[in-house]
């Protein structure tokens, strides 16, 4: 049960419950599609882009908790960012999820840890992010976990 | 009712895990007795040889025990022991017919009849088919307490009307639906029919030739047996029609280079080395069940479905879907706010295993208006206190979440 | 030489049926090891769950098994782990490429280029996808060595090629065909090839990178592992442009009533519960092979083929098909005036099994201008010893019969 | 090995080296194919029936030493034999075939007693009989021993 409750941390239940930014954006500059093909849930993600900088980010779909929180957290912490701040943060996250050891600096990004002990639910926690990475980058093919 | 405690003693997957396993997903996949994993590790370390043509008596065995599974499977639903084919479960099965059959049977403007609660097994094969032959798919719908809504049946059964293809027990709703009602409307019309059988054929008594139905699909790894094998029963004067579905070994009379003629009915099906061990396992299966008896089993699920649809009902967050009359042992549901895979994952901590999604039925789905529900399924190795932890832990969870 | 003794010792069946059990019918399906016999009897005792969105640990644990073993056939091959689909076995694997690839790609007059020693799963597909496309078969013929005649290729291989599809190693002469070359000739004229790998997946090292064919097709009883799994390889861009085979359950991403979409590649192609402990044990077969080593196996069974073609062409009676320069392990043959069913039930009763028959390869036999032929084929667990003993049975079986 | 020999007794081996009456017959009034599924061996059988009497019956076919001998044997019983004759022979050999016991007055049918005992071969001997029985009936479909 304690992994458990590593997993689902207090701020993924309060991010769960009231996720920030979960909304559509009429004038996203770039719009991108996630799949969880191992539980069929999906994710659409909404950016506004202008000069480098992420001046809004949205998001939808029908995810688990995990998967909610997740790019909740994420949509908060993008916004008002440099392309590249952006992409430093994805490769934080990236190395927290995979190892499950974060350190001082990061942030929020820190609740996500427990998710490393749950390999199926890594890909929740990684849907929205790599969906965002794509969008960055422009590939607006459907981004999957898989 | 079973005794339950006997029954899963029968079952080793309730020492390996310990005895307080709770496992609510029979309608996904079923768990093996002892007895069946023994018929297919038999087959591997004692007669581990191919089938037919084999002169030799490991061959010889092997030949009689995998016949001997055809007859066991065509006794248990009443059919003639050709009509039996082995594929490797029910969404093989109808795509043989979808392939075999359909397609050289319907031409554009024909319709194919369905229901709005199909698997995606039983919806995928005819939208392709509908593709390619330009016959048009029609729906009987489904109402709000999950049963067919047949009223309009003069709409929907019509001279164009050339396969209706039905789900038997709905695997979400768990509705038994009325398919020897069905059967006779289609054959007022003239309609071939297709039953899907995967969730009525390891609860209950399914006779073809009382249905009267034309093909029969359903699955051994939800009856006790092994993955890998299934069954398409048809009405051996339709099957003596067909051309084959596959090509291969086995399925041929003669063969050269340019030409073939084909084997005789079911053999015609059955292309390549057949799933041998898979197929020996099922008829283990059957074995097991039929000593038990599946009246007995039939029965014992129903008490514990009443007593869980009870149990469920009071706890204020839970959300059922469906409730009709006659109706197998399989309940979805929602928790308020919770995503049913969370809900999953909650209770795999407590020892429980039920299933969260959209069952392969995302029409349904689409309909109710969720994304994914939460399913518990049980069987003949479930009891009242599986109800009962199942509960505990639906509350628990409800709290966890803090919904 | 491999140490035969201790092998045995992996497989039950020579316990179970007395040590000097001689089984020289590799080719139609192999004995099982207990570590095969075992990951099969594991699955159904300890997670027997349905894989894919289970979530909930015994779940979790046969998805993860189950993908695991897709990555050892991706290895074992060279090939890219999406490129990898599980079917029933080589036939089934050959049928999905007729009617997934083939159906969609010819068109009248078109030509399919097979040899005339194909196994029937690589002809029969291939008769029915010629009748409903109109595209035409071609045969390369073989000599009187059993080996492909090639001097005329600029005549078979044209624009109008469209699909090279042969056998890598015959199942009646042993032949290994030069399938590099083969590929390269059909690449020149802008042709998919296709490779029966049913014989040399199980035998040697095949490369799919190296060898860059587009589908490979092999069986998972054929190397130890289970029956009711085999493998279909394709190249990723291939399968991508290719409508799925069959419809169902996992292979959609998006289901409504009267239209799907599809999910990504191999899944696309996987439709229904799969063989779930039917791949887990074919990853568990591949486990054991690469523990002995493939390189040791092939030339462990050159070594007895060597020893075995000496010692029987030493029998008057015994006429051999076949006399390839490169081969594998399978020596066809008859006795004079002795119908080769006769002889495979007299030499079970001393205890060896070969095979007795036209092997799936009638047009084979008609250009031999025989019904059928006896055949011995030798893998891992086969020693010189059991060469001596089907010897002295043959010359015992020619004075029996009295020919 | 006693059940072999009695499998193989040596009347079954003579006629198996010097088959009776195996030839195509020109004139025959019915002719008829049979097929066994289990081996894939086929038989082609003769019959010149005149007045209610089998005047000649050959066969042709590329079956086992049991399959070959029990046809044979077959021709040399039948010919110039009653049909309802023919109909007798065909139960008495039945009842040998499926029971293993055969009685003073059966003859050369005894020599097949001994097939009981090796139920896939029974389907050998049973061939040219099922073939047979089926072509004095008007039957001409292929006839199969499943
Ligand atoms: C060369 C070859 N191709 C195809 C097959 C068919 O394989 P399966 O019966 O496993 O589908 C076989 C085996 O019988 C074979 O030897
Ligand atoms: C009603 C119904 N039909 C078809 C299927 C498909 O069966 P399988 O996956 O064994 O092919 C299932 C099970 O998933 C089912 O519940
Ligand atoms: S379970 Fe679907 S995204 Fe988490
Ligand atoms: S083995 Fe074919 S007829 Fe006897």
């Amino acid at each position: 049960m304690d992994d458990l409750k590593d997993l689902y941390q207090q701020m993924i239940l309060d991010h769960n419950q009231n996720p920030q930014n979960f909304r559509e954006m009429e004038n996203a500059t770039s719009k991108a599609e996630g799949h969880n093909p191992l539980c069929g849930d999906e994710l659409t993600l909404f950016l506004h882009v202008e000069n480098e900088m992420i001046t809004d980010v949205s998001f939808l779909g029908s995810g688990c908790a995990i998967s909610k929180a997740s790019a909740s957290i994420m949509t908060t912490l993008i916004k008002d960012k440099t392309i590249s701040e952006a992409e430093t943060l994805f490769e934080q996250f990236h190395s927290i999820i995979t190892t499950g050891k974060s350190n001082g600096d990061m942030g929020k990004l820190a609740v996500l840890a427990g998710v490393y002990k749950f390999p199926s639910r890594v890909k929740c926690a990684v849907l929205s992010w790599h969906t965002m990475n794509n969008a960055l980058h422009g590939n607006t093919n459907l981004t999957t976990t898989e | 009712m079973l005794e339950v405690k006997n029954i899963r003693e029968d079952f080793p997957i309730f020492t390996e895990r310990a005895d307080n396993f709770v496992y609510l997903d029979s309608s996904a996949t079923t768990l093996k007795p002892q007895t069946v994993i023994d018929a297919v590790a038999d087959y591997y370390s004692k007669y581990s040889a191919n089938v037919h043509r084999s002169i030799y008596s490991i061959g010889e065995k092997a030949t009689a025990e995998y016949e001997g599974s055809r007859k066991k499977v065509a006794d248990l639903i009443n059919a003639d022991y050709h009509s039996v084919i082995f594929t490797r479960g029910t969404t093989e099965s109808i795509n043989l017919v979808a392939y075999a059959w359909a397609r050289k049977n319907l031409k554009p403007g024909d319709e194919i009849l369905l229901t709005e609660m199909e698997h995606h097994s039983n919806i995928i094969p005819w939208q392709i088919c509908s593709q390619e032959t330009g016959a048009v798919l029609k729906h009987i719908p489904f109402d709000e307490n999950g049963e067919l809504e047949l009223s309009q049946h003069e709409k929907l059964f019509t001279d164009k009307t050339k396969l209706v293809a039905i789900i038997h027990q709905s695997n979400v709703f768990g509705t038994i639906n009325p398919v020897k009602d069905i059967i006779e409307m289609a054959k007022g019309v003239g309609a071939v029919t297709l039953i899907d059988a995967a969730q009525s054929v390891p609860h209950q008594k399914v006779d073809v030739q009382d249905l009267d139905c034309d093909f029969l699909a359903f699955s051994g790894h939800k009856m006790l047996g092994p993955t890998g094998v299934g069954v398409l029963y048809g009405k051996p004067e339709i099957l003596e029609e067909m051309p084959p579905f596959m090509g291969g070994g086995e399925m041929i009379r003669t063969v050269s280079l340019n030409e073939s003629t084909w084997n005789e009915i079911p053999w015609k099906f059955e292309a390549g080395t057949p799933n041998i061990a898979q197929a020996i396992g099922l008829g283990s299966a059957i074995d097991y069940i039929n000593e038990i008896g599946l009246d007995k089993i039939h029965e014992h699920e129903q008490d514990i479905l009443t007593y869980a649809l009870e149990k469920m009902q009071k706890i204020p967050e839970v959300n059922i879907y469906g409730s009709a009359d006659e109706r197998g042992a399989v309940v979805s549901f929602n928790l308020d706010n919770i995503h049913p895979h969370d809900l999953s994952q909650l209770l795999d901590n407590d020892d429980i295993a039920i299933r969260a999604g959209h069952h392969c039925a995302q029409p349904i789905m689409k309909k109710l208006g969720v994304s994914a529900t939460g399913r518990a399924s049980f069987y003949l190795y479930n009891s009242k206190e599986d109800v009962d932890r199942l509960c505990e832990s639906l509350v628990k969870t409800v709290k966890f979440m803090g919904s």
